[in-house]
Formats: C-alpha cells, structure tokens, sequence
C-alpha cells in the first residue's frame, strides 16, 4: 500500500484553526459541543476527519463556513483564520463573497441540502452567476463540464431533473460539482462519497486530486471509511466527543495509532475477504421478486418527457434468515427495486411474493397486513424521520400502530436507543438536534422495533463511523440469529458486503448483471463490473485491523 | 398534464349542473318576489298575481326549472325581471370594471405584501415583524369601507389629488382609469396585503430552517436571493392558494368598495339582484363565478407544479 | 441598579405564580396578548353588570351626544349609551367570530386533508368545494334565515360555508407538498392508518397558514356578521355586536367618529392578541423554531 | 355641450311607469313622456298637452291636444295614442279604475280631440288625471301602450322634454337623458307639474350612488351637480363646504305611519289597535329617523299637512308623545295576554329602519310582548301579503312611508280602503270608510270635501286603519352653478340652467 507521502513543510496555510470551542445557548447547560479544536490546512494538503458520529465533525466545518444554526449554536471562541484573515471578524457580505469561491462545502444530506424546487443544473449555474462575470452560453457549459467531470450520466436530463428525480448518489455528485465548479482554496467535503458506489466514488476521488494538483487546493475530508482515508489522506485527525484526539501524518496514523480510540477505530474497520459461508437455507425463500420493472413516467406540461427506466427484469429470492447484499453503480437502481418492494411505488410489471402473496397489486387497505412483516431503513434518514416529531414518538409510531402498549414501547425504544449507541435522553429530542450518523441510527431502530420478517436497508450503515457501523451489523447479525430476520441490504460498502451478505447480486443501469453466493461474487467475480467495482474498493491493500498492508494476492 | 387540464375543464360543466340545480333550489326557498318591486306598494294582490304570472313565476318549479335550463343550454341567460333588460348584456357591462379592479388590486397586494412577508420572516421577532404583524390585524379588523372612507378623505378631498369616485375603463383612458381605481385597488388591497403578508411570512419561516437555504448560503448567494428564489418559491404553494382564493373573490365584487367608490361592478350587481330576487340576474352571476372560480382554481393548481415539481395530479 | 420592579418582570412573576407548565415558555408579547384576551372576554361575559346603561334602551331626544360622565363614551344615533354597547357588542360578535373561524377551520382542514392525500377524493372534492365557493353568503343567509328563521346559527353557517373551501384550499396545498416527504412513506411503511398519517404527519403542517387563514375568518366574520344583520338576514340589529355599531356608525364617519373607533378598538386589540398567541402556539409546534432549551 | 349630473334616491331599474308606483320610475317618466294636464303649486289642474272643455252636466270632458306635439322618433302626438294611454293607465291605477266605473265612452274624435264621456257627475275627474303621484297618465305611442298593463314595456318613445338614451342604460347604475330638440313647451311660467317646460340643458345622467358619504364628497369636488335627497345627519358635511346650497325643494315631503293586521288577533280588536296608537308618540320616531326638527314637523292628519284637507282630529296623544298609561288601561280592559305581536324591520331602506326600533321600545312600555324581526325589504313585501297567522309567517304591525301627494285624498289613499280581503295589507273590513269615501265623490265644493274629510280622519283614528307618525322632508344639495330649479314634489331638470 503505498500512501501520499506529500511533505507540506513549506506550504503555506490556507486554514488555521486555533482553540474553536462551540457551544448551544447557556440556558441548555450542556457542556460545549466542540472543545480546543487546533487544526491546520496548507496548501494541497488533505486533511481527513474522522470519528464517532455525533463527535462533532459536522459542527467543525459549519463554523469554518459561518453557517451553525442561528438560534441552536454559536462559536464561543478561538479563532477561525484563511489564508490569514480571521474569519470570525468578516462582515456577513464579506463572508458571502468568500464562500464558493475562496471555501465550498460539500454538505451530508443530499437530499435536504438541495433545493427540492429548483432544477440541479440551475443550482449549479447560479453559483457561476454569483461569483463569476460569465454569460448564459459559458455558464451553461461549464454546468455541463462540471456534471462530465463528476461522472454523471445523460447530463442533459440530470440537469433538467429535480432533486427527488435522481438517486441518492447523483443528487450527491451535484452537490460535488457544486462545490467544485469555481475550484475553490479550501473544499470542505462533509462525507461526500457515502452514497456513491466504489467506481464512482474513485472518479470523484481522483476529480478531487487533480484539482488539488493543479490549484492546490486544501481539502478537509470528514469520512468513515478508513479506505478512503488510507486512500488521499495526507494528514489524518480523529475526533471524539467534541475534541480532537489524534492528528497524524496518514502512514503513522495507520501504522501505529497513538490513542486507544484509533485503534478500536481501525480496529473495526471490517475485512474485505468475505466472512465464511453459511449453510444453505433449508426453508422457502419468504421474499420473491419476479421480473420487476419500473419506469418513472415522462410527465411535462404538453409535450412528454422521456422516460427511466430505473429497473428490468429483476429477478431474486431470499430465503429466512439470510442477508442479500445489492451493490451497484449509483443510479442503477437500487432504491426503486426497494420502494418497489416495500410498496411505496407501484411497480410497472413484475410480481412481489411476501411469505407467499404477491403483494405487486395490493390495495391500500390489503396492504397493511404485510406491512408489519416488512420494513425499511431508507438512504435519506434525515426526510424519512417526522422534523415535528421527537425521536421517542417516532420510534414507538410502528409497535403502537400494531398493538403494543405504550409504556412497552417506550420500553423498547429506550432498548433500542442504547442498543444503537444513542443516550437515553434522545427520546425527547427532534430529528434536527441529532448528526448525519445519529440520524441514521434512529432510522435503524425505528424499523428494527417492528421486528419485521424482512429488513430492507438501504445504505443503512453508509452514515455511521466503523465503530458505531460494527456495533450496528452485530446488532442485525443478533436479530438475525435470535429472530431469523431476513435482511436485504443495499450497500456501496464492499467490505460491509463482505462481512454481512450470504447471497450478493450486482445491479448496473437498472438490470442484474451478476447474481450468487457472496463468497463467490466477490472473490471471482464474473462480470466485468463486479470486476471494475472490486478493483475500486479503496484501501484493499490494507489490513486496518492489524495496521499492516495486506499480504499481496489476499484481496484479489 | 395536458389531459389534466382538459379534465379539469370539462369539469366545470358538472360543477356549473349543481350549482345551477342548488341555486334554483336556494332562490325558490329564499322568500321575496319579484313582482311586488315591479309593481310597486300600490299593487293590489291581484295586479301581484296578474304579474306573476306573466312572469311564470306561477308554474311548477319543474317547468321553471326546465325552461331556464333549456334557454341556458342554447347561451341564453335570460332576461332580467326587473329591468326587462338582457342578463349577458347587463353582465356585460358590469363585469370589466369588476375585472380591472380585481386585477389592479392583486398586483398590487402581491407585490407590497409578498417582500413584507418575506422580510418579516428574515428579520423574525424583530420590530419588522412586529410592525407587520400589526398592520395586518389593522387589515384584517378595520371595516372596508372606514379604509376607503379614509384614502377618499386623505386623497381626494384633502390633497385633491384623485377624483372622489366613478370608474372609466382602461382601454377609453388609461390615466383616468388609474386615476379612479387606485383608491378602490388600495383599500382592498389593505385586507389582501395582511393576509398575504402574513401567509408569506408563516410559509417562509417554516423554508427557512431548511438545509437547503443553508446550502444556498454556503454558495454565497447574496441573501435577497436566497430569500425571494431559493426559500419563496419553496413557500409559495400557500401564498399562490390565498393569493388565487383572493383573486377569485375580488372577480366576484366586492360589495362594499363598489358602493364606496360608486364603481358599477358585478358585486352590487349581484348584492342588488339578491334585494330585489331578480332569479335570472342572480342564477346568471352564480354561475358566472362558480365557473370564474373552476377556472381561477385550475390556474392556480397548475401553478402549484410550477412552483413544487413533487406535486403531481 | 433599578430596584423598581420592572412592569415585563412583573407580568412574568404573575404568569409563574399561576405556575403554568415549564415548556410553556412565554416571551412578553404574548403573555400581554393572552392577558389581553382574557381581560376582553371577561369584561365581554360581566357586561350585563358592568354596562352603566341598558345597551338597547333609545332616547332619541339624545342622539350622538358626545362623550359626558353618564355617557363616557356619548351616544349613538338612537341615543344609547355607547359604551355599554360596545361592552355588550363583544358577546355575540366573539360567539359568531369564535364559531365561524373555529367551524370553518375545522371541517376544512378535515376535508383538505382528505382531498390533499387521495388523488380520488381530491377531483371530486374540489369540484364541489369550487361550487360552493361561488354561493353568496348574503343569499345563503336570507335563505337560511327564511328556513330557521333569524339565529347566530343560521348566520355562522351562512359565513362559514362559503368560507371552507378556502380552508379546504389552503390544507389541500400544504398536504400536496408535504405527502411527498419520505416520512410520510416511512409512516406508510411502518403500517400507520390514513387516519394517523393525515392528523398527525400531515396536519402540523398546515397549522401555520391556518393561523392566519383562522384569524382572519374570526375578524371577517364578525365584520361580515354586520352586514348580513343589516341586510336583515342576521341577528336583530337591536342586538349590539361590534360589527353592527361600526355599521350604523358608518354616515357618522367624519361627524362621530367614535362609533367606529371604540368597537374597532375592541376588535382589532382581539385580533392582534390572537394573533400573537397563535404565532406563539405555532413556535412551539414547531420544533425547529424554538429555541433549544434544557 | 351642458350636462347635468345627478344622483338621485335610488336606481332606476324598472322603466314602465304603469306597471310600477315606484317613484324613481315616475321622475323617470316626467323626464321622456308628457302628461294631458297637470295640477299646479295651487292644487290646480292646468292644461299641459291639452285644453279641456267641460260639458255643463259635467258628463262629457274634452281634450284638445296643442299643436306641434311630436314623439321622439318624430311622429306627431295623436289623441288615438292619448286614449290608448289613458286605458293602460286607467286600468292600474285606482283613480283611474274610478273613473272608468263610471265611464261611458273614451275615444278620439279626430287626430287632436279625445272626447270622454261619463255616465255621472266626478267632479275630482281633473284632479285625478292630473295628479302628480303615484301614476299619473303618462302619454306613449299607441303601439306601446297597446302592451297589457301587466307586462312591462320595452320600447322607450316619449313625447317629453328628454329623450332617454337606451344605449347608455345601465340598470341600477345610471341613466343618460338628452335635449329632445322637436319638444315645445308651453308658454307660461313652470309651476309643479304645469307650466312650461323649457330645457336649458343638453344631457342630464343620473346616477346611483349607494353610499351616501360618496355622494356628498362627489358633490364637495363638483363631481356631480345634484342630490336629490340628503341624509340628516350627513348635513353637517356640507355646512361649510364652498360652492354647495342645501335647501328643500319639495314643500310637502312625505308622511311616516304604521299599519296593523287586521286579520288576526290581537289587532282584530279595536281597543288593542288603540292601545297600540296611543303607545306611539310622533317625535321620537321623527326625532330618530330625520334627527333635525328643521326637517320633520309633527302632523296627526291623514291627508298631510299643509294640503286642502287637513284636519288632526283624533292624534292628541300621538302628537302629545304617547300616553303608554291610557295605552296600557286599554289593554288591560281588552284582556290582552301577552301573545307576542311580530313586529316587521326592514333593514335595508334607510327611511324605515328607525320607526320599527322606536315602536318596539314604545309598545313594550306600555305592556305589549314584542317580536321584532328584522329582515331584508323584499321578504318584508311577501311577507306582508301573507294572511297566515303571525307565528306562522304571517305579521302583525309594519312601517311605510307614503309621499304626501300620494295620500292627500281618501280617493287615492291606498291606506283607505276598507274592503277586507281585496283592501290594502293589513285588510281592514270597514264599510263605514267606504260609504264616506262615496259621499266624499259626490262633494262639490271644497268646503263640502273638507267636512267629509275630517269625519274620514275622526273614523281612520278611532278604527286605527292606520297610524300616522308624521311628516318629514330631505333636503337636497345642488352646486351654486346650477340655477333655475323649481320646487315641487317631484324633482325636474327643465328649466334648469347650469353655469360652465
Ligand atoms: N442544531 C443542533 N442543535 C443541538 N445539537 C446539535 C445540533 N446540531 C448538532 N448537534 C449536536 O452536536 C453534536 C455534533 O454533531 P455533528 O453533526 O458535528 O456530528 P458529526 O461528527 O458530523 O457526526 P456524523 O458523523 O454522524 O455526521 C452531536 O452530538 C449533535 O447531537
Ligand atoms: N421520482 C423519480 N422520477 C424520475 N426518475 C427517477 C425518480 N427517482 C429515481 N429516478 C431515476 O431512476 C434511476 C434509479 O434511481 P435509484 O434511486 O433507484 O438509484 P440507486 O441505485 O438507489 O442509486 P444510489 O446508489 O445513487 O442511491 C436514476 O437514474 C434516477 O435518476
Ligand atoms: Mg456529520
Ligand atoms: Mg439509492
């Protein structure tokens, strides 16, 4: 494995952070949600930012760009200094002028951080109408260069799309371009690649490099995945509880960790060689999906816009008990084949069969005695979880529905919240107040209080720190062996593929290009794709958990 | 989308069925005759009678029913019990001042109240939204006519800058036109630009916490237009609604400022139809604006997809 | 450095006396408000013992006198005690605006709801509501007047049925957009009924615009109230209401002013403390706009 | 190019002066028709577009039409339209039906004679073809006065002074008359509805004004020219206003009254009907509705004051305030029970609204159960033709208002009729008032009229036919250019002058 070996010694600073402390108002008489941060950026540096979910990494960027929530927190001190100028002095238009252009962001959520009204591509366009003197023609063309550059396919119709037209992965990748497109100083990129499949997410990655080599600009990049940290990193910091706990050059850091927290860190980190396989199942698969198409309808004011055809002809079986895997490229389609499944679209064609029904054609009402037997984690945590409701009502929202008594469900819940790593008092508090990650753990706990036949997650651990992510699959691994739950898991995360998956099919632009044991497909895998995608994995050179490189040949 | 439209419009001829059915229905419970304003107080019941059945207010409801809804199907409206004078043609003549009022006002409702609302919502709990606050409860409390009583008094007979009253239409003289509805456009204006402004302002401050306007932000987007583009036309689906509902109730006439300003809309029309239960005049306007209103909400649920592209029929 | 108590300190001190719960946080302007509000309903309700005069009885030989000690606020063109009148006026005119608001909000969030979530429901539905809206209150009053004859009944529900299909409007908007969320699927999912998803997903969106739309309808009803009575499809003009003082008060606009002034006083102080307590009570509804406390 | 702007009591709406009394369509008529004779300031009939010879029995009437009498489509006046006119308004109109009761022949000698031919002695036959209210005989083309009397008119042809613009008609809204060039008047000095008729002006347009304070403030910027009517209490906004005179323009003004069922019970006993008179008091209705004494005066006579037949016999507690103890005394001795007496208020016409509310206060005090409902003034009229009972939509006591004119004779008074079902609502059944009413026909002189008159009024207020509350006037405004208007009941624009 070899790591970036830059040496920065004589590169100027472009970020300078000196003892920030940021805290929520005095009336809460919490203590302050990020401690002493000291962090450093020079020019063509990558900074990597990592840590437990809720340590505060979020919070950290979002005062560098001035943009904390008004009323809910506020830097309390330190200094905050680009290229020299304390940012915290600046003027609002000041500031103004200075994002996008001199410091951009790449922000968690997607799907919130992108107007839901606004075409993409005019979202993109109108950071060039802020910033540049440029007119409609050229601006025009470098949205479309910037889509090209960020790998999106069919960039005429992405452009043309709204927000909740495109997969989780595309409406990132516009984020990217959002960010990138005036090929700013300092990029800030807040788990920029969760949602993006391993291909996909290498393109990006190495966008992100020759930009950095060419103006070189200084990157501070809050991931998980160690693979990619072990990937562009030049200079690693872990985060804990609001204070930076460790800060090292990437090949010291991997090699010997310091802190007990960085190395049950790396230590979590799951293996890329799938886990031994388990006995074949015995029972009748309990979920069925036969020849399943969807296509998301033209629609247009008179004339019909062209049609996607998001799935064709996917077929598959689980059987109780076991964990499918989905991979595949972004925008392949793996969230419609799961909202197909869930009945939240109506298939085009197909069949569904649940425990033996076909759901495909159900009705409202003859739907709702599956529905218990069926739930999901969705990719988008933060819009699937009610803003006005607190965790605790959403969390009890299912078992009060089918029957459990209240003070049971509390019960459970507060079960649950521990379970998924979340303090107690949680149960009171609104999705708003919580990190990406913690969000996502709320998500999971909601859908596992159900303790549902089937599980479908999609992208449910992408969000979470490998800790938290290794407590999380061992919870399911739990549910599975103590309730024989199936799980259908969409992931982009090979390696969580890896440890998790008995079966593991491979989709691309819509179809199922390969199918089978998930020993067999990732390890000879058949199908150029698969191919492509595990030559892609980042870091498969590297042994986390043993901070060694992988003896050669043993990934492959 | 284009077959949706073309329901909707076809829909007015169901909906234009029941309230002709429910308005016949409605008339002929409401007490009141026709003939006795006619004939005046000297009549005698007979000389009441004689008219009425001249009149065919004597035959069965049926056949009234019949008859009108057989003349209606050929776009005869009737004729007026009253003044013996054509319904489309007096519709005719009372229908534009009512429209190019209507019109003035909401253009101008809209583009004081939707920036008030706006930066009520910016500039949350700060005097702005206090002082807009209380300009819309003044809006909403103060009776019309005391509004227009005050405007004629301030403009008109203090400065003497305006005329007093009367309407001419545009299209003979376009500055007198304005310079005759401005008074009428602005006092109604006052309850539309509280309305307005406050469904503004409660529609943004929901937008504004969202992370999409912190992104906008972060793109340095200067913050009128991250108000007006990004978080207003997140919120408009509510003010397009009250802004729609509103205008369809303008179309209508509004009673009270026509009588203020002596302007001969289709409001005193209709007011004055219901005193003196001229069926035909009254059947026609209902009609009239329930298919006013078919139309305005078709435009009004259309512009809702312009404005969310999620919503779809 | 000031030992005075302050007036804001004050009121505050009262409120905790009266031991309100503690997520009941006030700011100032709306504890004013609901002290306003109680004050004006109380001062409503007493009247009959309050008033220093019987509010219907006339003197014409003393009409429109100005303001005196046995008349403070003078008298009106029948030659009744102005003030007694507007005290009194507030009964009926509160119990019809309350009504009004309260009637119309009710059924057309339910309606709204309905026709905002099911594709079906909405053609239909809104069909008949655009029909309804184009019926004239005036005509609808007199026509329910002549069929239960003259009642705050028929009058609320003369102004309230042309008046819920703006509500239906209104929700059925919100309701359009917000049924796209995907919490509203993850609801779906976790096999909550429709019932559940339209109250409780659904409807606290649709409360802010519903303030407004519900304020409105209260003061508007209670204007309109006096037209209808004085188109003689209302309540007895005899009766005072705010509505019908500013109404007969409306030739003496530039002679007596007062006529108008006081009632509109009353109402426009109703108006702006309901106002301010709604705007209070949807903060709190909304937990992203309330200050995060402890 | 003169006009002349004027906002007038109400809108025009119905434009046949024969099917309707209302008195907005009668001063529309007095702008585009002429009449045969007219009675004058003095109570006089004078020719206007016809002399008169009387035979000496006082049986045969004839009319000679004046030269030069032209229709507005320029066809000459022929006494074939006169009589086709008079037979239209002969059978609306209840002097008119008089008349013809008593008619032998009408009918046109030659182009410009009518000769008409009665089977007795009517010696007020001038007086009534020549009144000025409620329909007066106006003078159309035959072809439109062919048109049955229950069926309005739709053609618009006159003789009078102005021709009536149809295309600029907007109902309720506004009417637009012109100059008719071809009209000669009369050589002698205007007096009421006499006299010539000499148009200085070349279009007159009268609007509507539904708010008052509009009309004033259009009146203070020179807006419009005329108010026909100006509310009392509005008074004060024109006192100082530069350039605008307020006076009154018709001496008589209108009389206010009250009127009782008959039909049922408790107004079918005459004691109650006096108690129910002696209840009421005239000033606190006047002072109420008018406000200013300048412009009410206190008047117990049924035929108006300051008319022929004046005389206040029997209104001494009406004109005294009110005596609610005899009232109450009355009630006692008739057994009234306390049945409540629905009391009908129109809330719509601003000259009724008052009286109701002053009435209900005043027959509370003295012992009557009230229930008073207000309602809109069209269900009030189909109300008021209801012979149910009161608790089943029928009614005991309502207000109208009747111009003095319209009431100065037993002949015309619709209040007068005393034949029960067919009689005027309220239906009294009363010969006696019938048989007076002939012996007041057969009365040939003045002073014999008055004698029958005032044993009509003793029996009006003793059977309470009616309750008269007395007399008011509005006053008008007019711009100071406006010059030259002569004072009568009915409001005319010739010989108007109106400086630029
Ligand atoms: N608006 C807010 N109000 C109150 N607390 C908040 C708010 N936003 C974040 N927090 C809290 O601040 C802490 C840090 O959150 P932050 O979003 O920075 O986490 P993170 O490190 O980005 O986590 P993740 O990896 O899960 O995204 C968390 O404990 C979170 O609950
Ligand atoms: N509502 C919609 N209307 C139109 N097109 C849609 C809609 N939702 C998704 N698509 C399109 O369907 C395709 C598949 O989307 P889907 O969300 O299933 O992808 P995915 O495999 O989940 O991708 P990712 O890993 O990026 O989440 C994409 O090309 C997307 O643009
Ligand atoms: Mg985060
Ligand atoms: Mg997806």
């Amino acid at each position: 494995m070899q790591f970036k070996s830059g040496d920065f010694a004589t590169a100027p600073t472009v970020l300078e952070i000196e003892g920030l402390e940021v805290s929520l108002p005095p009336s809460s008489g919490l203590p302050p949600v990020l401690q002493g941060i000291n962090l450093r950026i020079r020019k063509g540096e990558t900074v990597c930012l990592v840590g437990e979910s809720g340590s505060g990494k979020s919070v950290t960027s979002l005062a560098i760009m001035g943009l904390l929530p008004k009323d809910a927190l506020a830097v309390t001190g330190g200094a905050i200094r680009l290229s020299g100028t304390e940012l915290r002095s600046l003027t609002p238009g000041q500031m103004r002028a200075l994002r996008a252009r001199r410091v951009a962001m790449i922000f968690q959520e997607p799907m919130t951080a992108l107007n839901p009204v606004q075409r993409v591509g005019d979202q993109i366009a109108e950071v060039l109408e802020t910033h540049t003197p440029l007119d409609g023609a050229e601006i025009r063309k470098r949205v479309t260069d910037v889509l090209e550059q960020v790998h999106l396919p069919d960039v005429e119709r992405i452009a043309r799309s709204y927000p909740h037209q495109l997969s989780g992965g595309q409406r990132q990748r516009i984020m990217i371009a959002m960010a990138l497109v005036l090929e700013p100083e300092l990029l800030i990129a807040d788990e920029p690649t969760t949602a993006l499949d391993v291909t996909t997410q290498k393109q990006i990655l190495s966008l992100i490099a020759e930009l950095q080599a060419r103006h070189g600009t200084a990157v501070l990049f809050i991931t998980h995945d160690m693979g990619v940290v072990a990937e562009i990193a030049d200079t690693v910091c872990v985060m804990r509880h609001g204070v930076l706990v460790e800060q090292a050059p990437v090949n010291q850091l991997l090699r010997n960790p310091r802190e007990d927290y960085t190395r049950a860190l790396l230590k979590a980190v799951p293996s890329l060689v799938p886990r031994a396989a388990r006995p074949e199942p015995t029972q009748p698969p309990v979920l069925q999906v036969r020849a399943l198409d969807k296509t998301y309808g033209g629609g247009g004011l008179l004339r019909r816009r062209p049609e996607t055809r998001a799935a064709r002809g996917v077929t598959f079986d689980v059987a109780p008990g076991r964990t499918l895997g989905i991979v595949g490229e972004s925008g392949s389609g793996k969230s419609t084949v799961a909202r197909c499944i869930m009945r939240l679209i109506e298939p085009t064609a197909g069949e569904i069969r649940l425990r033996g029904t076909d759901i495909a054609g159900l009705s409202r009402a003859g739907l709702k005695p599956h529905r218990r037997h069926i739930q999901v984690v969705f990719q988008d945590p933060f819009r699937s979880l009610n803003p006005r409701w607190t965790v605790g009502r959403s969390l009890t929202e299912g078992p009060l529905n089918y029957g459990t008594p209240r003070s049971e469900a509390l019960r459970q819940a507060r079960e649950l919240l521990a379970l998924v790593g979340l303090p107690e008092d949680a149960l009171d508090r609104y999705p708003h107040q919580f990190s990406g990650g913690q969000r996502q753990r709320i998500a999971i706990a909601r859908a596992v209080a159900m303790k549902p036949d089937v599980l479908v997650a999609d992208e449910a651990v992408s969000a979470l720190d490998v800790s938290v992510q290794a407590q999380v699959l061992d919870l399911l691994a739990d549910l599975q062996n103590r309730l024989g739950i199936t799980i259908v898991f969409i992931t982009h995360d090979l390696r969580v593929a890896a440890q998790i998956c008995d079966e593991v099919i491979v989709m691309q632009k819509g179809e199922v290009v390969e199918q089978g044991a998930a020993a067999a497909v990732l390890a000879n895998p058949a199908h150029p794709y698969t191919r492509a995608l595990i030559e892609a994995a980042p870091g498969r050179h590297w042994d986390f958990a043993n901070f060694r490189a992988l003896a050669p040949g043993a990934a492959s | 989308m284009f077959g949706y439209i073309l329901r909707r419009i076809l829909a007015v001829i169901p909906v234009l069925l029941i309230v002709a059915i429910f308005v016949f229905l409605l008339l002929r419970l409401t007490p009141g005759d026709p003939a006795a304003i006619i004939a005046g107080d000297m009549a005698t019941p007979a000389q009441l009678e004689r008219i009425r059945d001249q009149m065919g207010l004597n035959d069965p409801l049926h056949i009234q029913f019949i008859t009108w809804m057989g003349a209606l199907l050929q776009g005869d409206l009737g004729v007026s019990l009253i003044s013996n004078t054509d319904v489309t043609t007096m519709i005719g003549q009372r229908i534009w001042p009512t429209i190019h009022i209507a019109l003035l006002t909401i253009v101008i409702s809209v583009a004081v109240a939707v920036p008030l609302g706006v930066l009520a919502a910016w500039r949350h709990r700060s005097w702005v939204d206090y002082a807009v606050m209380s300009f819309s409860v003044l809006g909403f409390s103060v009776p019309v006519f005391v509004i227009g009583y005050l405007f004629i008094l301030a403009f008109s007979l203090t400065l003497g800058w305006l005329p007093v009253q009367g309407y001419t239409p545009p299209t003979q003289d376009f500055g007198a036109f304005l310079s005759r509805a401005i008074l009428p456009a602005l006092t109604l204006a006052t309850i539309y630009i509280a309305l307005i402004a406050r469904m503004t302002r409660a529609s943004m401050l929901e937008v504004l916490s969202e992370d999409y306007i912190r992104t906008a932000r972060a793109k340095g987007v200067a913050e009128r237009r991250v108000l007006f583009r990004h978080a207003l036309r997140n919120a408009a689906v509510p003010i397009m609604t009250i802004v729609g509902t509103g205008f369809a109730l303008l179309i209508s006439g509004v009673v009270v400022t026509e009588s203020v300003f002596n302007i001969p809309g289709i409001g005193r029309l209709t007011v004055d139809a219901i005193l003196a239960r001229d069926y035909p005049v009254i059947q026609a306007m209902i009609l009239l604006t329930s298919a006013i209103y078919v139309l305005v909400n078709l435009v009004i649920d259309i512009s809702y997809t312009f404005f969310d592209p999620r919503i779809r029929y | 450095m000031n030992s005075v108590p302050q007036p804001a300190s004050a009121l505050q001190w009262a409120l905790r006396a009266l031991s309100l719960p503690r997520r009941w946080k006030f700011g100032l302007g709306p504890a004013l408000a609901a002290l306003v509000l109680v004050a004006i309903v109380f001062v409503t309700l007493l009247s009959p013992w309050i008033a220093p005069h019987d509010p219907m009885a006339m003197n014409p030989l003393g009409r429109m006198q100005p303001a005196s000690g046995a008349h403070p606020l003078g008298t009106d063109a029948y030659g009744r005690d102005l003030l007694s009148r507007v005290l009194i006026g507030g009964q009926v005119s509160l119990l019809i605006g309350v009504a009004a608001a309260a009637v119309s909000v009710a059924i057309g969030l339910l309606i709204g709801l309905v026709a905002g979530f099911f594709r079906l429901a909405d053609t239909i539905i809104m069909r008949i509501m655009d029909s309804l809206m184009a019926i004239p209150s005036i005509l609808l009053a007199i026509a329910l007047v002549a069929l239960n004859g003259p009642s705050i009944t028929s009058v609320v529900l003369a102004i309230t049925i042309p008046e819920i299909p703006r509500v239906v409007r209104l929700v059925r908007a919100v309701v359009l957009s917000a049924r796209e969320e995907p919490y509203v699927e993850a609801a779906i999912a976790l096999g909550s009924g429709m019932p559940k998803i339209l109250l409780q997903h659904l409807m606290p969106n649709t409360m802010a615009p519903l303030i407004v739309q519900g304020t409105y309808i209260l003061a508007s009803a209670i204007l309109t109230e006096a037209i209808l009575s004085f188109l003689g499809a209302g309540v007895s003009t005899e009766i005072p209401t705010w509505g019908n003082i500013m109404a007969e008060g409306r030739t003496f606009f530039r002679i007596k002013p007062e006529l108008i002034l006081w009632p509109g006083l009353m109402l426009s102080l109703c108006i702006l403390s309901i106002n301010l307590l709604g705007d209070a009570a949807r903060d709190m509804l909304d937990p992203r706009l309330k200050k995060r406390a402890a | 190019e003169t006009t002349l702007t004027a906002v007038m009591h109400s809108g025009l709406r119905v434009l046949d002066p024969v099917i309707t009394t209302a008195h907005i369509t009668r001063n529309h008529a007095y702008m585009i028709y002429d009449v045969l004779v007219a009675v004058d300031e003095n109570f006089e009939p004078q020719p206007q577009m016809a002399e008169w010879e009387i035979s000496d029995d006082g049986l045969t009437y004839t009319f000679t039409l004046r030269e030069g009498l032209l229709f507005h489509d320029g066809a000459p006046v022929t006494a074939a339209d006169a009589v086709a006119s008079l037979n239209r308004w002969a059978s609306r109109d209840s002097g008119g039906q008089i008349i013809m009761d008593f008619t032998e022949s009408l009918e046109a000698a030659d182009d410009r004679t009518i000769v008409w031919t009665l089977s007795r002695p009517f010696p007020a036959m001038l007086d009534t073809i020549g009144k000025q209210s409620a329909l007066p005989p106006f003078i159309m083309p035959a072809r439109v006065a062919e048109t049955p009397s229950d069926t309005a008119i739709t053609d618009y042809t006159g003789s009078g002074p102005f021709r009536f613009v149809e295309e600029e008609f907007q109902p309720g809204v506004s009417v637009t008359y012109a100059k008719f060039e071809d009209y000669v008047p009369r050589d002698e000095p205007p007096s009421w509805m006499a006299g010539g008729k000499v148009v200085h002006l070349d279009r007159v347009v009268w609007v509507n004004m539904p708010d008052a304070q509009t009309a004033i403030n259009a009146l203070a910027t020179g807006e419009i020219d005329y108010m026909e009517q100006v509310q009392i209490d509005l008074l004060p906004l024109l006192e100082f206003e530069e350039g605008v005179t307020v006076e009154v323009r018709d001496p008589l003004g209108s009389q206010t009254m009250g009127r009782l069922n008959f039909k049922h019970p408790p107004f079918d006993d005459v004691r109650i009907r006096q108690a129910a008179l002696r209840a009421l008091g005239q000033e606190a209705v006047l002072a109420t509705l008018m406000g200013d004494p300048a412009y009410y005066s206190l008047c117990g006579a049924i035929f108006g004051c300051g008319t022929p037949l004046e005389n206040d016999t029997g209104s001494e507690t009406l004109l005294a305030g009110g005596d609610p103890d005899g009232a109450r005394a009355l009630l006692e001795e008739a057994g009234y029970d306390g049945t409540p007496i629905v009391l009908m208020q129109p809330t719509d016409v601003s000259s009724l609204i008052a009286q109701p509310v002053v009435a209900a206060q005043a027959l509370r005090n003295a012992g009557f159960t009230v229930d008073m409902q207000p309602m809109d003034w069209q269900t009030l009229v189909t109300r008021r033709a209801s012979q149910n009972a009161p608790a089943d939509g029928g009614w005991n006591v309502f207000f109208t208002n009747w111009m003095v004119p319209e009431v100065n004779s037993p002949l015309i008074s619709p209040m007068l009729n005393g034949r029960g079902d067919s009689a005027w609502f309220g239906w009294p059944e009363d010969p006696e008032i019938e048989a007076l009413k002939l012996e007041f026909i057969d009365a040939t002189s003045l002073e014999e009229q008055q004698e029958v008159a005032a044993r009509i009024q003793a029996h009006t207020l003793e059977q309470v036919l009616y309750i008269p509350l007395g007399q008011y006037v509005f006053p008008q405004a007019r711009r100071d250019t406006i010059t030259g208007m002569i004072g009568s009941p009915v409001p005319v624009f010739w010989n108007i002058e109106k400086a630029e």
